[in-house]
C-alpha cells in the first residue's frame, strides 16, 4: 500500500472536568493514514471523533500516545519555527460553517489569514491574487472578497473555510464534520469540491461524519469509533458489506434511506455493549480479522468473525 | 387559461452566476451596523444630542462675551438672563460660559478615561481569559486585591507623587476604572475563545497576538461597547467626587461634576446653578448610553440579516 | 377521511432591517386524521415558518401572516387572540422542536417541564401531573422515570432530551403534533430510534402529524404524503411513494439525486443542485427556483408556475408538466427509481387557481 | 463544593492578606499621620504619641505586628475616636449601613427587575420606552444630586419625610431611594438585555407550544434564566451598598460605615483605615463568592468545578 | 420653628411667665457636627469635644454670660500678690453619682493630662503651671507639678509665671476636674455614657450613641440646678450644613449653624434679608502665611504688596457673607480694639503698586509678570476655594501677577505647611483664651511651633519674653502691641479676616451663651 502519511499510536486525550472526574474522550486508539487516502470517521454524537481531530492537529495537548506526521511527532517540544511549518502541512475544516468564520473579517481577509501568517505573499497584489484564484478553486468568484461572512449561504461559507485551509497549501486536512450542518442539497456541492480537490492537489483527509452513506461516498477506509475507541477499521466497500462489529452493525442498520419501499422493512438492530461480556482475563484490542480490516475484539470474537467473513 | 409562445418553453438550464449572485449591495460590516444604527430613532437622537453637546463644549464659551474665570462679585448669583444665559455663580462668574467649559472638560475626561479604561481592561481581561488557568486566576486576584484597596488612598497617593493636575485625574479615575471592563472582555472571551474561527486561526499558526486583535476583540465589541458607554457617566461623576472630597480640578477650572457640587447646597436659593450644569451631564449620559444601546443592537449578531 | 388540518393559501412575511423577507409565499395543503405529512425542502424555504405559523408561534411582529386562512377542525386560527390560541396549543396541536440542546428550559426540572402542560390543560394536581409525567417518560422509553422526573435538561443526552420534549408534546393527547426537525441534531442510531417511538405512539393514539426534515431518508420512512418546499412555496406535494418513485418536479429530482446511495459503488461526482438558494426579501421573477435549475425553461424566468395535478394526490408546480414543454430526462440517479405507478393521470391537468 | 469552597475561600485569605499589605504600605507612604494638626504637637509629644502606638517601630515590626492583631480580629484602638476601637466602629456603624443597603438593595432589584421585565415584555412599545427612560435617568443622575434632589422636594416641599438622620422607617426611605437609584436603573438595562435575550430562546417557544399564558412564561421560564447577569452585577455592589455611602450618609445624617471610608482617611486614622478595608474586602470576596454559588443555584448546568482544567 | 421633635402632642403653646416653664417643652436639639473624639478632659483637643464637655462639666471657673470667667466649681479663688499662687477653695457640690468634688478631682485630672504616658495631645494647655512642661517633656516628676489639692476643698496652683489670663484657663477642658474615685479604678470611664460617665456639669450625659448623637439631661444634683432650665439636649452629629439648616426649617432642630455647626454660605443673604440670621464676632483670624524663605514671597515689599492689594470687604460682602471684619492686622479686636483699624487700610491699590514696584526692583525684575509663578495652597473647602479665587482674581487685576491655585487633602496640606513646601497658603487660628498671646507666640521661632513661616526676629521675641513675666496688664498689653507691630511690618502672614459666628436660633429660644471665642453653652438657656 502507498506511503503512510500519518501515524496515530495509542492515543488518548482525557479532560479533567473538575471533582477529580475525568472524560475518557479519546481512549488509546491507533490507526495510520495513507498518502492520498481519505479516512472516514463515524461513530455517534460525543463518541470522540473531534476530540480526536483535534488532538491531530495539536489544539488539544494530547494526554499520551504519539502522532507523527510525516515521521515526525506532532506533540514533541517544537520551537516557534516548527510549529508554523507544521501548521501549514496540516488544516482543519470545521462543522458548523456559521461558527467558523469570523463575522467581522471579510472574506479575503480570511482567507488570507494563513497567508499573513506564513508571510506566503510578498505584496499586497499577490496577496490578493492568491485570495482570487483560491475563490475560484473553491468555485466562487473574486466579487465576494470583499463581503462578509454572513452575506453567505451555509455551503458557500464551507466552501470559504475550505479556501482558507487551501491558502497555506497543505498537505493533509481533517475535515470535522464538514457537511453536517448544511443541508442535502448543499452538501454535495461541497463533498464533490473536497474530491476535486483531492484529486488536483493529491490530498489527504481525515473525514469525520455520523453520516454513513455519505463518508462511504468519499472515503477510501473508513474508521468507526464508539465511546473513544475505534471499533472497526476497514475499507469503505469491506465495512459496509462485511460489519464485524456490533456497533458497526447497528450504526449501518440506522441509516434511513430515501427508498420507501426499504424503510418499510427496515429492521434496526440495537447496540449494547454489555452483549460482549468481555472477561477480566480476555485481551481485548483491535485484531486484523481479513487483511486491512481491524474490529476492537477478544481473540475469541475474532475467531468467530474470521469464520463469519464472506467474500 | 392564457396563451404562451412556444418559443418560451426552450431549455435554457442554470444560470449559475445568477445564482451565486448577492442579490444585496455589498456591505461593509460596519457600514451594514450604520445602516441598523440609523434606523433606531432614539439612537440617532442620542448621537445628535452628543454633536450639539459636543459643538457646544467646542464653541460654547465663545458665544458669550464672558469669561468663564473672570469674578464680578458684584454681580453674583443673577437668575438667567438676556445678560447672562444661564445667571451666574456666588463668583460672579457666567454660568453659560462655565458650563461650556466645564463640558470640555466632563466631555474629554469621560471619554478619555472610557478609552483608558478600554485600552487596559481589553488588554488585562483578554489575556487573563485567553490563557486560562494560573496566568487568569492570578490576574484576576490582581483585579480583586486592586478593588480591594482603599481607593481614596490609592488617589492621595497618586496625588502626592504626581501632583494635582488632568493626568493625574484621569490616572486617578482609570487606576480601578479598567476593572470592570477586564471582567466583562474576560467574560466574553472565554465564551469565544473555543469558537471554530478561533481555532481556525490557531491552526493557521496564528499566534496570541493576532488571535486577540483579529478574533476576540472585534468580536467582543458590544458588551465593550456598552461597558464603555457606562463608563463614561461613572468617570464623570468619580471626577465630580474627587472634587467633592477635593481631589479634582483646580479653580477656576471647571466642569459639570465641580459646578453641579458647587451649586446643589445653592438648590434652594439660585437652583440655575445645579440645574445647568446637572440637566447636561444627565444629557450626556442619556446621549451616551442611547447611542451605546444603539451601537450594541446594531452589532447585535442575531440581527443581522 | 377526516380532515384535521387544511391549509389554504397561507402567505407569512417578516418586517427585517433588509426589507420584508416573504418567507411563505401561498401554501395550501390538507392534513388527515391520523396522517403523517412530511415537509422537506432546504433551509430557509420556511417549514419552520409554515408549521409554527399553525400555532401561531411565530414572533409577531416581526413576523404578520398577510394572507390566508388555516383551518383546524374547520375552525380558523389565524383571526383567534392570544388567549384563544393558548387553549388550542398544548392541548389540540403540539410540537417538537428542532434542536432537543436548546428548547428545554435548562433551569427547570424535565419533570416540572412536563407537569406544565397537564396542570394547564387538565386540570391535575401536582402529584397526579408527576405520575402522568413519569408514565410519559416511560412511554417514551426513557429507563428509570422516577428518577429522571427530577433531573435537569443538561443531566439528559441528547437522544433523552428529544424523548423528553416529545413527552411534553404528548403530554395532552394532541389531534395534531407538529414535529420540526426532531431528529436532525441527533445522530443516525438516535435517530431512528426517535422515529420508530414516533410511529409507534402514532398508531396508539392515532394523531396528525405533520413531519418537518430535509432529509429525504427520513422522509421516506416516517410520511405518507411528502409537501417538497422551496423558497416559501410548495412546489411539489404528493404520496411518499408518488415523490420517491415518480418525482415530477426538476427541484425533487436534485434532492433526490444527490443523495449518494449506499449500494452504488460508482464514485462519480454527486449531482449537486448548484447556487444557493433566491434571497426572499426580493424573490426572483418567475421560477425561485429557476436559476439553479439545469431544466429550466425561458418561461421559468419570465412567469411563475402554476400547479399542475398528476394524480388524485400528486401536485407538482413546474412549467415542464406544460403540454407545450419539451420532455426533460431526469438525472440518471433519478431516472433509475422511477416506476409507473397506477393512479398517475394520463395528462397533467392545469388546477384552477383558488384550489 | 465543599473543596471548592474551601480552594477560593483560600484565594480569598490570599487575596485578603495582598490587600492588607498594599493598604498598610500606601498608607504609611501617604504624607501626613493621625496626629497631624492644624496646632502641631511638641515634638516630644508626638514622639511619646508614637511610642505608645508602636509607630517608633521598624516597618516589619509594625505589619507583623498588624497581621497578628487581624488575625485575632482585634483591629486596635481609633487613632482619632479614642473612646471607640475599630471593632466598635464598625460593630456599630455596620448595622446602620446594612440596614440601609438592605433596603436600598431590595428596592433596587425590586424595582429594577420589575421596569426591565415590563420593557423586554413590551419591548419596542411605549412602555418599554418609559422604563428605559426611567432607567437612563437614573444612571444619569449622580446619587448625590437624587439625594438632593429627593431631600429638597419630598421632605422640604412637600414634608412628606423626615429630612436628615436614622432614626424609624420612615427616616430611611429617602436615603434608600437615593442609593437604590444608579443600582436599579442598572438592573432595569441588565434585566431587559437579558429578558430579551431569553425570551428569543427556542425553550420559550415550547413553553408558549404547551399553551402557557405569557404570565406563567416570565413567571416560571423567563426570570430565572434573565437573573444570571442581574446576579453577577449584584456582587460588587452588594459590598458597595452594604458598607454604606459616604455621600450619602453625609447628606442625610446616618450613622453608618461609609463615612469611616473617608473620614479614616482624610484622618490618616491607620487603625481604622485598615479595619474598614479588611472588613469590606471580606465582604467584597465574600460576595464574589456568593455570587459563584448562586450561580449554581440558579443554573444548574453550572457546576462549581474544583480547579479550572488546563487548557 | 417650635423647639418639638414633632412628639410635642401638647396642645397648649406659649404660656407667658406666670405659667413658668413647664408649658413649652425645655428640650433643646443641636448639631454638633461629627462624633466628638473623645469625652475625656483630659484627652479632649477639639471644640465638638469642647462643647460637649461645657455641658457636662464644671471647672473652677466657667465664662459666664458676659464673657468674664466667675466662679463655678471654686466658691473662692486667691490670687497671690507675685499672681503666681492661685488658690481655689470648692464650693460643696457632688459628682452626677453624688461623690462629693474635691480638690484632688482636680489635681488628679490635671496630672494625669500632664503624665506622658496617657498622651494627652492638650497637655501642654496646662504648660503655665509650674513643672507642668517639665513633667510632661522631660519627664520631670508629676510631684513637682505646681498643683496641691491642700486638702478636700482646697487647690493650690502655684504658675511658672505671672498669667493674666490664667482663670479664664480654668473654664477650660483640659483644666476641668476627673472623678477620680472612678477613673482610677476604671480607665476607660470616659468611653460611653453610663453610671461611669460622671460629671459635675449642668447636665449628665445619658446617652452616645456614636456618630449619631448624644443625649444630655439636665442634672439634678449640680449646685446652680435652679438656674438650669433646659431638661434635656439632644446633639445630633449632621456634617451637611444644608441638611442642617433644612432640618431647622422643618422644625427638627432648634438652632443650625455656628458654633457647634454650619450654615451653608449660599443661605447667608436669603438668612439676613429674613432677619434670622444672627452673627457674633469670635477671636479667630483666617489669613494667609507667606513662606518668607524663597521665592517671590521671601521680599517683604512683594508680600506687602499682595497684602495691600486685595479687596477684604468685598470678600467678605459676597463670599462669606458672614458680616467678619476685615483683618489687617493679627489679633483679634476683642483683644486689641485697635485692630477693627487695624494697620493699613483695606484694598489700598496704590500703596500695594508701590510696594510691588519697590519689590520688584529689589529682585530686579521690571515687570510683574516676569516674578517666577505664586502658587497659593490651600487645603480642600469650598470657602477657602472661593476665596482663594477672588484673591486671586484680585491679584491679578490689581497687580497684574498670576497666581496659580493648588488644593489639597487636608492631611497632605498640613504636611507641605509645616515643612515650609509653599508659597502662599491658608491658614486659620481661632483662640484657646482670651489673650493676644494666642496669636502672636507662634511666630516666636521660625523652628516649630505653628509659625510656618519661616519669619524670626529678635525683637519680636524679646517683647514676648518680657510680656510673659510682666504682671501689669497694660504694660503688658503694650508690649504686645509692640510685637504685633513689628510682626505687621514684616508681614509674613497676610491678614484677611477675623471671624464671626452665624447662625440661625428657634424665635423662642433664648439665653444661649456664644463666647468670644466661639465657645457655646447652655446652662442658662431655655424656651419661652
Ligand atoms: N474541552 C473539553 N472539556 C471536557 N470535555 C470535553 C471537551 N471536549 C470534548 N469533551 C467531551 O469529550 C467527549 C467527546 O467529544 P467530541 O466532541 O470529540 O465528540 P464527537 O464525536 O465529535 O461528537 P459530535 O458528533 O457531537 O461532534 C464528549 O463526551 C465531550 O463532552
Ligand atoms: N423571526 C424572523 N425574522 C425574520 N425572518 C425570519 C424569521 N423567522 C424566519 N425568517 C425567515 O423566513 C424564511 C423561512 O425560514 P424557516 O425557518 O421557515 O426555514 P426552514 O425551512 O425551517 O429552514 P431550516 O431547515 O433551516 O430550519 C427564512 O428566510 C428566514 O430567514
Ligand atoms: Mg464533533
Ligand atoms: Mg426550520
Amino acid at each position: 500500500m502507498a506511503e503512510k502519511l500519518l501515524e496515530i499510536k495509542n492515543l488518548k486525550q482525557h479532560f479533567n472536568v473538575g471533582k477529580g472526574n475525568t472524560v475518557k474522550a479519546v481512549d488509546g486508539i491507533t490507526f495510520d493514514i495513507y498518502k492520498g487516502e481519505t479516512l472516514g470517521l463515524v461513530g455517534e454524537s460525543g463518541c470522540g471523533k473531534s476530540t480526536t481531530g483535534r488532538t491531530i492537529i495539536r489544539l488539544y495537548d494530547a494526554t499520551d500516545g504519539q502522532v507523527l506526521f510525516n515521521g515526525e511527532d506532532v506533540h514533541g517540544k517544537k520551537s516557534a519555527k516548527e510549529l508554523k511549518k507544521f501548521n501549514r502541512k496540516m488544516q482543519m475544516i470545521f462543522q458548523d460553517p456559521y461558527a467558523s468564520l469570523n463575522p467581522r473579517m471579510t472574506v479575503a481577509d480570511i482567507i488570507a489569514e494563513g497567508i499573513d501568517i506564513h508571510g506566503l505573499a510578498k505584496d499586497k497584489k499577490e496577496r490578493i491574487e492568491k485570495v482570487y484564484e483560491l475563490l475560484e478553486t473553491v468555485g466562487l468568484n473574486k466579487e465576494h472578497a470583499n463581503r462578509y461572512p454572513h452575506e453567505f449561504s451555509g455551503g458557500q461559507r464551507q466552501r470559504i473555510g475550505i479556501a482558507r485551509a487551501l491558502a497555506v497549501d497543505p498537505d493533509f486536512i481533517i475535515a470535522d464534520e464538514p457537511i453536517s450542518a448544511l443541508d442535502v442539497s448543499i452538501q454535495a456541492q461541497v463533498v464533490n469540491l473536497m474530491k476535486k480537490l483531492q484529486r488536483e492537489k493529491g490530498l489527504t483527509y481525515l473525514f469525520i461524519a455520523h453520516d454513513l452513506s455519505m463518508v462511504k461516498y468519499i472515503s477510501d477506509r473508513i474508521g468507526v469509533m464508539y465511546f473513544g475507541k475505534l471499533v472497526e477499521l476497514a475499507s469503505a466497500e469491506d465495512l459496509y458489506n462485511n460489519p464485524m462489529h456490533l456497533y458497526t452493525q447497528s450504526l449501518l442498520s440506522a441509516i434511513p434511506l430515501p427508498d420507501p419501499d426499504t424503510e418499510r422493512t427496515r429492521k434496526r438492530v440495537s447496540y449494547d455493549p454489555k452483549v460482549h461480556n468481555y472477561s477480566d482475563k480476555e485481551q481485548v484490542e483491535m485484531r486484523e480479522i481479513v487483511p486491512g480490516h481491524y474490529v476492537y475484539c477478544s481473540e475469541k470474537e475474532a475467531q468467530t468473525f474470521k469464520a463469519q467473513y464472506v467474500k | 387559461m392564457m396563451q404562451i409562445s412556444k418559443d418560451k418553453f426552450q431549455l435554457v438550464g442554470t444560470k449559475i452566476s445568477e445564482a451565486e449572485k448577492i442579490s444585496k449591495p455589498s456591505l461593509s460590516f460596519w457600514k451594514d451596523v450604520f445602516i441598523r444604527f440609523r434606523k433606531n430613532k432614539l439612537a440617532m437622537f442620542g448621537l445628535v444630542l452628543l454633536a450639539i453637546l459636543i459643538f457646544m463644549a467646542i464653541f460654547g464659551p465663545y458665544m458669550t462675551e464672558y469669561d468663564y474665570a473672570t469674578n464680578d462679585l458684584t454681580n453674583k448669583n443673577q437668575e438667567p438672563s438676556s445678560e447672562h444665559w444661564f445667571g451666574t455663580d456666588d463668583l460672579g462668574r457666567d454660568v453659560f460660559a462655565r458650563t461650556w467649559e466645564g463640558a470640555r472638560i466632563s466631555i474629554f475626561i469621560g471619554v478619555a478615561a472610557a478609552l483608558i479604561d478600554l485600552f487596559i481592561g481589553v488588554l488585562w481581561g483578554g489575556i487573563s481569559g485567553y490563557k486560562g488557568g494560573r496566568t487568569d486566576e492570578m490576574m484576576m486576584r490582581f483585579a480583586d486585591v486592586l478593588y480591594g484597596v482603599p481607593y481614596l488612598l490609592l488617589v492621595i497617593l497618586l496625588m502626592v507623587v504626581l501632583g494635582q493636575g488632568l493626568g493625574t485625574m484621569i490616572l486617578a479615575m482609570t487606576i480601578t476604572g479598567w476593572i470592570n471592563m477586564a471582567r466583562i472582555v474576560r467574560g466574553q472571551v472565554l465564551s469565544l475563545k473555543s469558537q471554530e474561527y478561533v481555532l481556525a486561526a490557531k491552526t493557521l499558526g496564528a499566534n496570541t497576538s493576532r488571535i486577540m486583535a483579529k478574533h476576540l476583540i472585534p468580536n467582543s465589541m458590544a458588551p465593550i461597547l456598552v461597558t464603555m458607554t457606562l463608563t463614561i457617566p461613572n468617570a464623570i461623576f468619580t471626577e465630580a467626587f474627587l472634587s467633592f472630597i477635593g481631589l479634582g480640578l483646580t479653580p477656576p477650572l471647571a466642569s459639570w461634576g465641580t459646578m453641579a457640587n458647587d451649586g446643589l447646597p445653592a438648590i434652594r436659593y439660585y437652583p440655575w446653578r445645579l440645574f445647568f450644569p446637572a440637566i447636561f451631564i444627565s444629557l450626556t449620559i442619556f446621549a451616551f448610553n442611547v447611542v451605546g444601546d444603539g451601537l450594541r443592537d446594531a452589532l447585535d449578531p442575531r440581527l443581522r440579516k | 377521511m377526516e380532515k384535521i388540518l387544511e391549509v389554504k393559501d397561507l402567505e407569512v412575511s417578516f418586517q427585517t432591517y433588509g426589507g420584508s423577507v416573504k418567507a411563505v409565499r401561498g401554501v395550501s395543503f390538507d392534513l388527515h386524521k391520523g396522517e403523517t405529512l412530511a415537509i422537506v425542502g432546504e433551509s430557509g424555504s420556511g417549514k419552520s415558518v409554515t408549521s409554527q405559523t399553525i400555532m401561531k408561534l411565530i414572533p409577531m411582529p416581526p413576523g404578520k401572516i398577510t394572507g390566508g386562512q388555516i383551518l383546524f377542525n374547520g375552525d380558523d386560527i389565524v383571526p383567534k387572540t392570544e388567549k384563544q390560541m393558548e387553549k388550542i396549543r398544548g392541548k389540540e396541536i403540539s410540537m417538537i422542536f428542532q434542536d432537543p440542546m436548546t428548547s428545554l428550559n435548562p433551569t427547570m426540572k424535565i419533570g416540572t417541564q412536563i407537569m406544565e402542560g397537564l396542570i394547564k390543560h387538565q386540570n391535575m394536581s401536582k402529584q397526579a401531573a408527576k405520575t402522568r409525567a413519569v408514565e410519559l417518560l416511560n412511554l417514551v422509553g426513557i429507563p428509570m422515570p422516577e428518577r429522571r422526573v427530577n433531573q435537569y435538561p443538561h443531566e439528559f443526552s441528547g437522544g433523552m432530551r428529544q424523548r423528553a420534549m416529545i413527552a411534553i408534546a404528548l403530554a395532552a393527547n394532541p389531534k395534531l403534533l407538529i414535529a420540526d426537525e426532531p431528529t436532525t441534531a441527533l445522530d443516525v442510531t438516535i435517530q431512528a430510534q426517535i422515529l420508530d417511538l414516533m410511529k409507534d405512539l402514532q398508531s396508539k393514539m392515532d394523531t396528525s402529524i405533520i413531519f418537518i426534515t430535509h432529509d429525504l431518508g427520513v422522509v421516506a420512512n416516517v410520511a405518507d404524503r411528502v409537501a417538497v418546499m422551496y423558497a416559501g412555496q410548495i412546489v411539489e406535494m404528493g404520496t411518499v411513494d408518488e415523490i420517491f418513485y415518480d418525482p415530477r418536479h426538476p427541484y425533487t429530482w436534485g434532492l433526490l439525486a444527490s443523495m449518494p446511495s449506499l449500494d452504488n459503488d460508482n464514485k462519480a461526482d454527486l449531482a449537486a443542485i448548484p447556487g444557493t438558494p433566491p434571497d426572499l426579501t426580493n424573490p426572483p421573477k418567475g421560477d425561485a427556483f429557476a436559476a439553479r435549475n439545469q431544466y429550466a425553461l425561458a418561461i421559468d424566468f419570465e412567469e411563475e408556475p402554476p400547479m399542475y395535478q398528476i394524480s388524485e394526490t400528486h401536485f407538482a408546480k413546474t412549467w415542464l408538466l406544460h403540454p407545450d414543454a419539451p420532455k426533460v430526462e431526469p438525472p440518471e440517479a433519478v431516472k433509475k427509481r422511477m416506476r409507473q405507478l397506477s393512479s398517475t393521470f394520463d395528462q397533467a391537468v392545469l388546477m384552477k387557481e383558488g384550489k | 463544593m465543599a473543596k471548592y469552597i474551601g480552594k477560593r475561600l483560600l484565594y480569598m485569605l490570599i487575596s485578603l492578606w495582598l490587600i492588607i499589605t498594599a493598604t498598610f504600605f500606601f498608607m504609611r507612604i501617604a504624607p501626613g499621620n493621625p496626629f497631624t494638626s492644624e496646632k502641631q504637637l511638641p515634638p516630644e509629644i508626638e514622639a511619646n504619641l508614637n511610642a505608645h502606638y508602636g509607630l517608633d517601630k521598624p516597618w516589619y515590626a509594625q505589619y507583623g505586628d498588624y497581621l497578628l492583631k487581624v488575625v485575632k480580629w482585634d483591629f486596635g484602638p481609633s487613632f482619632k475616636y479614642k473612646s471607640q476601637t475599630v471593632n466598635d466602629l464598625i460593630s456599630e456603624g455596620f448595622p446602620v449601613s446594612f440596614i440601609l443597603g438592605m433596603e436600598a438593595i431590595l428596592l433596587a432589584v425590586a424595582f429594577g427587575l420589575i421596569l426591565g421585565i415590563i420593557a423586554a415584555l413590551k419591548h419596542n412599545k411605549w412602555q418599554d420606552y418609559t422604563a428605559m427612560i426611567i432607567a437612563v435617568a437614573g444612571i444619569s443622575v449622580p446619587s448625590f444630586i437624587m439625594a438632593t434632589f429627593l431631600q429638597y422636594f419630598l421632605a422640604i416641599k412637600m414634608g412628606i419625610f423626615p429630612v436628615a438622620r436614622f432614626e424609624t422607617f420612615m427616616h430611611t426611605i429617602l436615603p434608600a431611594l437615593a442609593l437604590a437609584s444608579t443600582p436599579m436603573a442598572f438592573i432595569a438595562r441588565l434585566t431587559r438585555s437579558s429578558m430579551l435575550e431569553v425570551m428569543s430562546n427556542d425553550y420559550i417557544k415550547t413553553a408558549k407550544a404547551k399553551g402557557l399564558s405569557q404570565g406563567v412564561i416570565t413567571v416560571k421560564h423567563a426570570i430565572r434564566n434573565a437573573l444570571l447577569p442581574v446576579v453577577t452585577y449584584m456582587g460588587p455592589l452588594t459590598a458597595g451598598i452594604l458598607t454604606g455611602s459616604f455621600v450619602i450618609e453625609r447628606i442625610f445624617g446616618i450613622p453608618g460605615l461609609g463615612a469611616h471610608f473617608v473620614t479614616s482617611i482624610t484622618n490618616r486614622d491607620y487603625t481604622v483605615i485598615m479595619g474598614v478595608t479588611v472588613f469590606y474586602s471580606i465582604i467584597l470576596l465574600a460576595s464574589i463568592l456568593l455570587v459563584d454559588i448562586a450561580y449554581g443555584i440558579i443554573d444548574p448546568r453550572i457546576k462549581l468545578a474544583g480547579g479550572k482544567k488546563g487548557e | 420653628a417650635c423647639g418639638g421633635k414633632g412628639d410635642t402632642g401638647s396642645g397648649e403653646k406659649g404660656g407667658d411667665k406666670d405659667a413658668g416653664k413647664s408649658d413649652v417643652p425645655q428640650e433643646l436639639s443641636v448639631n454638633i457636627n461629627t462624633e466628638p473624639p473623645s469625652l475625656h478632659p483630659g484627652l479632649a483637643k477639639d471644640a465638638t469635644s469642647g462643647t460637649v464637655l461645657r455641658q457636662t462639666f464644671e471647672g473652677l471657673t466657667r465664662i459666664g454670660e458676659d464673657g468674664q470667667p466667675h466662679e463655678a466649681a471654686a466658691e473662692k479663688i486667691d490670687i497671690s500678690e507675685d499672681q503666681k499662687v492661685y488658690t481655689f477653695t470648692l464650693r460643696d457640690a457632688t459628682w452626677s453619682n453624688g461623690d462629693p468634688v474635691t480638690a484632688k478631682d482636680f489635681e488628679y485630672a490635671w496630672k494625669w493630662a500632664l503624665d506622658p504616658n496617657n498622651q494627652s495631645e492638650y497637655a501642654y494647655q496646662l504648660y503655665y503651671i509650674q513643672g507642668a512642661e517639665d513633667a510632661n517633656l522631660n519627664g520631670g516628676s508629676l510631684d513637682a507639678v505646681g498643683v496641691v489639692a491642700k486638702d478636700d476643698k482646697t487647690l493650690e496652683v502655684t504658675l511658672a509665671n505671672p498669667t493674666p489670663f490664667f482663670l479664664e484657663l480654668t473654664a477650660f477642658y483640659t483644666y476641668l476636674p476627673i472623678n477620680s474615685k472612678i477613673a482610677e479604678a476604671n480607665p476607660d470611664w470616659a468611653n460611653d455614657a453610663g453610671e461611669n460617665y460622671t460629671s459635675n456639669g449642668p447636665f449628665v450625659m445619658t446617652e452616645w450613641s456614636h456618630s449619631d448623637k448624644i443625649l444630655l439631661e439636665k442634672n439634678e444634683k449640680y449646685w446652680d440646678a435652679d438656674t438650669v432650665k433646659l431638661t434635656n439636649i439632644e446633639m445630633i452629629m449632621i456634617n451637611d450644613p444644608n441638611t442642617e439648616l433644612s432640618m431647622f426649617d422643618n422644625g427638627e432642630l432648634d438652632w443650625a449653624g455656628a458654633p457647634t455647626g454650619a450654615l451653608p454660605t449660599d443661605a447667608m443673604q436669603a438668612l439676613k434679608d429674613e432677619g434670622r440670621l444672627v452673627t457674633k464676632s469670635i477671636a479667630g483670624i483666617y489669613n494667609y502665611k507667606f513662606n518668607t524663605t524663597e521665592g517671590p514671597t521671601a521680599n517683604v515689599n512683594i508680600r506687602k504688596a499682595l497684602a495691600h492689594a486685595i479687596n477684604r470687604q468685598e470678600v467678605i460682602d459676597n463670599i462669606l457673607q458672614g458680616e467678619q471684619l476685615p483683618a489687617m492686622g493679627i489679633v483679634p479686636p476683642s483683644m486689641f480694639p485697635e485692630n477693627e483699624k487695624g494697620y493699613f487700610p483695606d484694598n489700598d491699590v496704590e500703596k500695594a503698586k508701590e510696594f510691588l514696584q519697590k519689590g520688584l526692583e529689589e529682585l530686579g525684575y521690571k515687570e510683574a509678570s516676569e516674578l517666577p509663578a505664586i502658587v497659593l495652597s490651600y487645603n480642600t473647602s469650598e470657602a477657602h476655594q472661593k476665596i482663594a479665587q477672588a484673591i486671586q482674581d484680585m491679584w491679578k487685576k490689581n497687580l497684574g501677577i498670576e497666581v496659580t491655585l493648588e488644593n489639597q487633602e487636608w492631611a497632605v496640606y498640613l504636611d507641605k505647611v509645616h515643612s515650609l513646601d509653599y508659597q502662599v497658603a491658608r491658614m486659620g487660628w481661632l483662640g484657646d483664651f482670651n489673650d493676644a498671646i494666642n496669636f502672636l507666640e507662634m511666630y516666636r521661632d521660625a523652628e516649630g511651633g505653628n509659625n510656618d513661616t519661616g519669619w524670626e526676629s529678635k525683637e519680636f521675641q524679646d517683647l514676648l519674653a518680657k510680656s510673659a513675666t510682666e504682671g501689669d496688664h497694660d504694660a503688658r498689653q503694650q508690649m504686645l502691641k509692640d510685637a504685633e507691630a513689628i510682626f505687621m511690618e514684616d508681614m509674613p502672614v497676610l491678614p484677611i479676616y477675623f471671624y464671626t459666628n452665624n447662625w440661625v436660633q428657634a424665635e423662642n429660644l433664648k439665653d444661649v451663651v456664644v463666647s468670644g471665642l466661639g465657645d457655646v453653652q447652655y446652662k442658662w438657656a431655655h424656651f419661652e
